[in-house]
């Protein structure tokens, strides 16, 4: 069975599942938002803290999520942090796909961008923040 | 013979490799395969005998017509309804039900209430939200008690003199549980309250007879029962279809029409507006014979059977947790299963890698999936062309996934 | 080659032969027949890749989310639709009217106004007047002239500051006539009016450029565009899709449910409640693809010269009647006539024995009827299959009927 | 075309079409009904004189109607005609085709069986008298 879960995740996915790096709550958060897969019902809330010169000084989430939604959480929280909130709303899908080494098929590109949209909403500050 | 070494043949689809496997096709509770009388009974309706139905009189019509409506004849038969003009087509479950919610919605009034269950699929609660809304009614909702049934208590307390609607679906398609249709049906109408039956997950897998379950309206798809997509019936009690306005308008549903107003045509078709789904009642048609050929006990027993090795195949299995009630109990053939530690969407995948499919989420019961205090689970339903080595399959795979990931 | 030489091989129906002559089928106004493409698409899906779309992980839902969501994107291109997010499958022209109506009716308040026309089909009529009913909104109706062409004065004063929705066909099932789109959209706009075009005659026969066009929306049924029963789009411009709520709740048009309320999924799911007619999703597609092939001008000028052909071989012929706009006007693919002496019924039924078929009777368009003084017509309409002598064998056995009876 | 028509049509619908004996207003008609074919919007009414003892002493119709549809017209009134209301009331559809001496198609029984039913409302007084 591993045999057939290295074809169907990367390792960086299944390492990120396992050991997910900035999973937990986020004490002191000032940019937060939660939102859902309407395909699956998959939820991530992304937490961030920003300082007063724009600057992330730590990012986390916590969801319900598969391995790839878990994993591009968590690689958006790393990717995010230290950067400047404008660097920040300007990550794209295609940065994570490139940390994640996957070939992910279009029925769960959703898991992957569901992340990506919540990061832009806490920083919007706008939707169920 | 068993039932699938018998019907096998029968599924083109089935000759399908995927990722490398013969196909292991789990997932009819979403929609079934086709058998290949279903496919060639639409493709000879294509090629010798289409046009548009009912008003017309050349030859190639009145053929489409007489195919249209052998196709209520089938269903009449299928259901035990009293009359082909309880029969009404509609394009699904969904459908059926967003109808009947429009049609009983009109005659609503402030106040009034509306039960549904927690078990329900969306299909038959957010049609019933939105009329809510609009009429100023109340929606209420059984609840499941944890061994997966309807808890039957809470039911009399929440049907009252101000129950109009008692909407609940016959199998639900995440636990399996067989309603007590007649029963709830009875007590429903001791306060006057219109039934309105779900019966997607049963239509496929049950022998169904109208009048002993005695609901008012029983919808089911028929892509779900070896049929294909585009078409459902809406079974509808005659007494309670005369009473009714049609919710919806359009060509067909009209005997005569000004500027400003119309009179309606007879039932069955005031309530089927526009061109129906012609080659798809055609292949409806043949998939009800097919299963009337291998006869619905046997189905319903086939499936049983399969449902009952899967459940007792997980007891076993270190790690997963089964959903509905217990595999001494007969259910629908649905197996709702947990994986410890994965999430229900990656063991479909690592069970696509092994040609194994199932379904994943919340199977549109986001209530319901509240209640089981998960946000998703897997899932594993059977159909005829399912064996006994499939689900061992199934077994092995599952046994082996708490190292996958 | 003309086109019809190209096109024949590709529809096995034309192989029939009807009470012993070779078929006619001068009817695909009501539903046209489908090349093999269109066919064979649907049998490669139920035999290959069926699976339910949209929430499944495994290998076949994949494959038929993909061919359903291409299906999007090959309407989107063939009526030129800024977004995909535009294009919703509906199950027909008269549910995506229905659908439009109910959506927009939620909106309207007493005494707003609706304008539709004396010309329109059943389907975009009914649903306003039952729209109108709930509301108490009122139902005005632009009359049609004696050249076919609508009353544009009459619209000018129909159209007030109270106006909401204008509804209209593009090109007549009965007359052919081809209502200037651009024009009345403008007008329809300047009071802030949501406008409403019936497509199903003019997708078949027209290229069409939704930006051109400007409305808001646009429906059409694929059966009378080569492609199958049981489907058809409903085009929305953004802004108004964006701005309304939901008409029709069930499964797949939700993001998260709760028993008491739910929140909206994104567009264009928002409006595509239940499982999908997903093999006629792929029918469509390759009826799309087959007229690209051919080119959607091409097919224009082929059913015009048609339509020129039977219009000035009537007006040749004693006795026959024919209505809507003169020949040397651009007209839809539809010539409907009458005979003098004979009911348009037996017209129907006398041409039916020499193998041809044309409809007869009001075309769901009784309002017209009435304008036009008449219980119904006989109607020949035109696909890419038919031929010049097709049109001959018509007009001959037209010209022998007023023996007949 | 005449033999096609032949194959078509039976030569009673043919003739009771061309002249059918009973087309026309009945004066001093007392029991009259009409009704519409929602199929193909044919209309047919009919009027019937009743005389006190019961006895219909005359009986006609007009209409909209294709052949068959007004030769089962011509054939009710003909039918009707002399007999008593209960008789009348007993007309069957079976007894018109008989005389129609017919093929009927299934998508045409409706033009055979609305002359019939209208017989019926204007019987009861009912619908649309
Ligand atoms: C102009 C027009 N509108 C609407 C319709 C209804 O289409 P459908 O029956 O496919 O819903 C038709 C065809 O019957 C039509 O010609
Ligand atoms: C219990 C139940 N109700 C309703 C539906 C909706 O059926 P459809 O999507 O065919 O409209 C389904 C299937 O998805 C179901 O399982």
């Amino acid at each position: 069975m591993s045999a057939a879960a290295h074809g169907v995740y990367s390792d960086v996915i299944r390492e990120r599942w396992r050991k997910p790096r900035h999973r937990g709550e986020v004490p002191g958060a000032n940019a937060v938002a939660e939102d859902v897969n309407p395909l699956c019902g998959d939820r991530v809330r992304m937490m961030l803290t920003v300082a007063p010169d724009g600057r992330i000084e730590a990012a986390g989430f916590i969801g319900d999520s598969c391995a790839i939604c878990t994993a591009s959480a968590d690689v958006v929280a790393d990717l995010v942090t230290g950067r400047s909130r404008a660097d920040a709303a300007a990550l794209e899908v295609a940065d994570v796909l490139n940390v994640l080494q996957s070939e992910i098929r279009p029925t769960r590109m959703r898991c992957v961008t569901l992340p990506v949209s919540v990061l832009g909403q806490a920083l919007n500050g706008s939707k169920r923040a | 013979m068993r039932l699938d070494e018998q019907t096998r043949p029968d599924f083109p689809i089935l000759q399908r490799i995927v990722n490398g496997h013969p196909l292991v096709y789990l997932d009819s509770g979403a929609s079934s395969q086709k058998p290949r009388s279903v496919i060639e009974a639409m493709n000879r309706y294509y090629e010798r005998s289409h046009a548009n139905v009912h008003r017309s009189i050349h030859t190639l019509g009145e053929e489409a017509t007489e195919l249209y409506e052998l196709a209520r004849d089938s269903v009449q038969r299928f259901i035990g309804a009293a009359s082909r003009e309880e029969v009404v087509f509609t394009r699904g479950t969904t459908d059926g039900l967003g109808l009947i919610a429009e049609t009983i919605g009109r005659t609503l009034a402030k106040d009034d209430e509306i039960v549904v269950t927690e078990l329900e699929h969306h299909s038959n609660l957010i049609p019933w939200q939105l009329v809510a809304r609009d009429r100023g009614a109340h929606l209420k909702a059984v609840p499941v008690l944890a061994d997966g049934t309807l808890d039957m208590a809470a039911l009399d307390r929440l049907i009252t003199r101000r129950t109009r609607v008692v909407a609940f679906a016959h199998v639900s398609n995440v636990l399996g549980t067989i309603t007590p249709v007649a029963e709830i049906v009875r007590r429903a109408r001791a306060v006057d309250a219109i039934t309105v039956v779900d019966g997607a997950q049963a239509a496929p897998h049950l022998r169904l007879d109208m009048p002993s379950l005695g609901c008012d309206f029983y919808v089911f798809s028929a892509h779900k029962m070896l049929g294909p997509t585009g078409i459902g019936v809406m079974y509808g009690r005659r007494a309670v279809l005369d009473s009714l306005e049609p919710g919806r308008g359009g060509s067909e549903m009209i005997k005569e029409v000004w500027i400003d107003r119309a009179q309606w045509n007879d039932l069955p078709w005031r309530f089927e507006p526009g061109t129906p789904p012609i080659a798809e009642a055609v292949g409806l048609t043949a998939a009800i014979e097919y299963l009337e050929k291998v006869g619905m006990e046997r189905v319903g027993e086939h499936e049983q059977a399969l449902t009952r090795q899967t459940l007792e195949g997980f007891a076993r299995t270190a790690g997963v947790t089964v959903y509905g009630p217990p595999a001494s109990v007969d259910r629908g053939a649905v197996v709702a299963f947990a994986v410890e530690g994965l999430h229900p969407h990656d063991v479909a995948a690592l069970l696509d890698a092994e040609g194994i499919a199932v379904r994943a989420g919340h199977h549109c019961a986001m209530p319901l999936m509240r209640r089981l205090g998960v946000v998703g689970t897997s899932r594993a339903t059977f159909s005829v062309f399912n064996s006994p080595d499939e689900v061992s399959l199934l077994l092995a795979a599952v046994a082996g996934l708490r190292s996958a990931l």
